[in-house]
């Protein structure tokens, strides 16, 4: 029921391979309301991830060890906005685990409100702005109220997976306000946002991924 | 109705793999101007030339895509350096660091690039980092153009082919060897003073997926569209080459406001596919509009000057020229794909 | 199954009429270009830099979509007219008797074009013309295309991108005031010494039809096509940047029969939407195949150089140097779309 | 029986309006093996043969003098390879009508072999080399012959006429040797010539010509 490195490796591994299946509907995402590269971009960032961490000595490193570099890996192979907001949250979360040699489904999902504010802090974004912080944020709020109410690490990444993919959707109905996006204005209404639809996807994964559920 | 791109054909590019289009220009780029061009780090562009003492060093960078915008425009007299994205994406810290370490000559760095989140959010943690190492870092955003928002929000909007013209004005101030505050103060009135507005007839394809970025139906066109093969703000019927630079001139002139006799640049950029015999058709118009605003054409640069790749349209950028731009613009540069003087 | 037109979309071109593309086009092109080119008739272009007393007078020309040749390639150093045809379409006599006219000073003339039968009917018409009255007009066709017949009939080839470097050396020999002989052979020389090969990905259209002139399958390409939208001598699949490099140099090396450390220039062009990009990364393998061969690239020239429009594809091009050939190609020129030195 | 200048200018008004029918069907013979501007370029050139006749003073003019006005004004407009053949064309026929005040069924008839004549010196090419050639020459002997036997001028042009015809459609086996098609070699076995397909048109417009006809 505790995640050490490689565990988090694992994870990393699975969400970077589904980034590559979702890579064209990403992108195909992206070139409603964007630059249509959305997809290639996560799979880019994922793929730099999970090659690093195949490289790396993963029984001398921590969880914190393995979130920074995966920070490292995805803001080089990507730059874009992606790389500076998922690097942002992955050394959030890298901090937050420092000195833990592994960390419950619990401390997993507490991570995510942390990751949740360092993707703000970055971006300067908030709810409403039609970016991935609108399932991130809801996602961190979730399983914060379900470890809160005294519930279990599972039951939070699973809330918050499911509050991803709800916020996801919301952001069809949303007019944007920052990124690409924004200059479209009302012709962006209609369309879910990729960044939100890849960050529902990265959740799911996590939530459903077998280091945490079992 | 949009089609999904299981029903759409794949692009024809001369590539080789599409995770490799980047690295593999590069070397080509490198191989093709050995004069002008150096490569610091596997994607930081300098200039041959090298730094001077003294002198504030010049970074430029963003996605590629573009080309020649950004790295046919390091040389002497333009850009010291540019960092190298993916394409449509800006580049990480890493090779921005790089190149600011190259060409910082003991008077400080300028950043000058485009308005995109992307961008912004990758030079700021790159400056950070310079910070750190001692080099004064400054930052100036292209805003040229008009369409991306409103006037009252001039600083959301993002930079196009009006880059050019305001590389070019910073460029040469820093050829001059004026000071850092001069050339960040000269970059800033620059941009202020760029407006670029275009069109779209084709969408372009990454060379990663292959598939057209949107769609245009027959006849109609992309209007007030950006860099990246994004849509435009709106869609339209496909106009005459005249009405087509009425409505990006009308818009232009309305916020530039210039005075009768009151000088201009122009550049009327292809957006790739575009090709020169369209461009000059259209500068054709131009001129036209210009004259019978009573205004003096300076100089007219046409051709693709910033693209989306092999995307299909046009855009036209206004300098307003004053005395302290004329001489920057007609001061002499030598870039590997770019020449005045 | 080809499809007929009645099926096919039209394409979208930002003119203002398929018959006035032409006077449009030039009308733009002067207001652009003060101070490098003059129209001394609707369809003639001179350059602003004006005729020289005891220069050889180097006329150039032929159909319009292919700027920037031939009309971005005239001024100092390089031609000194343009006659300017239709799209695709050799220009009449007329225009071409002007330009002889206008670049005559007293030391003869040399027509320099490709080898296309209207352009050869068209020329020796205002030739004869010419002869009439009393300006000494010598002829040289361009023939570097190598797909387009064998080496045995090199005079039935056609000219195409390769005319870059052969006017370019013509250009430079009647510069240096070398006689009208010397400036004839030395323009035979260069088309000797000059192969070129191309491939096409996408078509291109007329401005009166708005047409696909031909169709490529997604996956397949057009190998040892023209500029004018013509088809390929063969169809085959898309091959990677590599292997098209590869099969250009090929056939280009397997005639150019270059000894190891000659040197050459060589010019990468694309036939008008393919990217600069694709061409870097075609340049890449270019160099690497001639690294491998002991040849020196003496210089690179990259990008849309020799146009069908909006034409898909690209076409590589060696000029093998040598002690004539080398200082030509580095002779300065100042030309409204190239310039050296 | 007899045709005069403004008959002449007739014809050639009625010319033009057959290549603007003709003008995407012989583009897009062109676009098969050529540059897909073939009609574009009989538009441009027989428009500007009617625009300079519609500004003549066809009264003061003989058919020679229109032949020859008609052979400037496509020249100029078209330049091309089509521009010199048909000028020569128009000027070899201008100098065979020299000194006549009208022309009579038969005469006119007489003009097709000097025409094709003119295309093959300009041209330098010969039956067989799939050009316009192998319209103009059938046509111009299929006239002769019938001339020659004593027939109509009528008579002669319908002959013309269907020889020109079955000359362009054997166009399609050949393998061609002048032109931009000759390039192609083989690959244009099977596609008819435009060049000839154009002449075919001409040649018809003529022969069912009122002026000629009644
Ligand atoms: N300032 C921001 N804050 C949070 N998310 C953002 C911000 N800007 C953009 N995004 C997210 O990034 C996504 C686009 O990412 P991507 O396509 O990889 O980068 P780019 O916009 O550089 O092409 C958007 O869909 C949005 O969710
Ligand atoms: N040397 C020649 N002799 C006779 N006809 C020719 C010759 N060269 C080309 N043609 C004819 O010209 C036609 C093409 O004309 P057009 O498309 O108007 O000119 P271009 O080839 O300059 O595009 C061909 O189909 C052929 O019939
Ligand atoms: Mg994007
Ligand atoms: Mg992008
Ligand atoms: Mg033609
Ligand atoms: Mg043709």
């Amino acid at each position: 029921m505790v995640l050490g490195a490689r565990d988090l490796a694992d994870v990393f591994s699975a969400m970077a391979e589904a980034m590559a299946s979702a890579r064209d509907h990403l992108c195909e995402l992206d070139g409603v309301i964007g630059d249509a590269d959305h997809g290639v971009t996560m799979v880019l960032g994922f793929g730099a991830v999970r090659a690093a961490l195949a490289e790396a000595d993963l029984e001398a490193m921590s969880p914190s060890d393995v979130l920074g570099a995966a920070a490292r890996a995805f803001l080089n192979a990507v730059g874009a906005s992606s790389g500076p907001l998922y690097a942002t949250a992955f050394l959030r979360a890298a901090a937050q685990a420092k000195g833990k040699a592994s960390l419950t489904a619990a401390e997993v999902a507490a991570l995510l409100p942390v990751m949740g504010e360092g993707i703000a802090f970055r971006g300067k974004g908030a709810r409403g702005d039609k970016t991935m912080l609108d399932a991130w944020l809801p996602a961190g709020e979730a399983a914060a109220a379900v470890l809160a109410a005294g519930g279990s690490g599972a039951e939070a990444l699973q809330k918050a997976a499911i509050a991803a993919e709800a916020g996801a959707a919301a952001t069809a109905a949303m007019t944007p306000r920052l990124g690409r996006a924004a200059r479209l204005g009302a012709r962006a209404v209609g369309h879910v946002d990729p960044g939100a639809a890849s960050a529902a996807i990265l959740i799911r994964v996590l939530a459903d991924h077998p280091a945490v559920a079992r | 109705m949009r089609r999904s791109w299981e029903e759409t054909v794949q692009t024809s590019k001369i590539i080789n793999s599409g995770d490799r289009v980047i690295e593999e220009m590069l070397d080509g780029l490198l191989a093709a101007h050995p004069r002008h061009l150096r490569r610091i780090a596997p994607r930081a562009i300098v200039a041959a030339s090298g730094p001077r003492p003294g002198k504030v060093g010049l970074v430029i960078g963003g996605g590629s895509g573009h080309e020649p915008t950004f790295v046919g425009f390091v040389g002497r007299g333009l850009a010291d350096a540019a960092a190298v994205g993916n394409v449509f994406a800006s580049p990480p810290p890493d090779p921005i660091l790089a190149c600011a370490r190259a060409v910082s000559g003991g008077a400080g760095v300028l950043f000058l690039y485009g308005n995109y989140a992307g961008d912004v959010m990758n030079f700021d943690m790159a400056a950070e980092m310079a910070a750190l190492e001692e080099i004064e870092v400054r930052t100036v955003v292209t805003t040229d153009d008009v369409a991306s928002a409103p006037i009252a929000d001039r600083d959301k909007r993002r930079g196009v082919a009006g880059n050019f013209f305001i590389f070019k004005a910073a460029g040469a101030a820093s050829d001059r060897m004026l000071p850092l505050d001069a050339v960040e103060r000269i970059a800033r009135h620059a941009n202020a003073r760029t407006h670029t507005m275009g069109v779209a007839t084709a969408p372009c394809s990454l060379p990663q997926t292959r598939r057209a970025n949107f769609e245009i139906p027959e006849g109609e066109m992309e209007i007030g569209l950006g860099i990246h093969g994004e849509p435009g703000i709106a869609k339209g019927p496909l106009l005459s080459a005249d009405a087509i630079a009425d409505l990006i001139l009308d818009r232009i002139l309305e916020e530039m406001q210039p005075a009768r006799g009151d000088r201009v640049a122009v550049l009327v950029n292809s957006l790739g596919s575009t090709p020169l015999m369209e461009l000059y058709i259209l500068n054709r118009r131009v001129r036209a509009r210009l004259d019978a605003a009573g205004l003096e054409v300076h100089a007219t640069w046409v051709g693709p000057y910033c693209t989306a790749m092999e995307m299909g349209g046009a855009s036209i950028t206004l300098m307003h020229l004053d005395e302290t731009l004329q001489p920057l613009i007609d001061h002499p540069c030598d870039c590997a794909m770019f020449r005045v003087g």
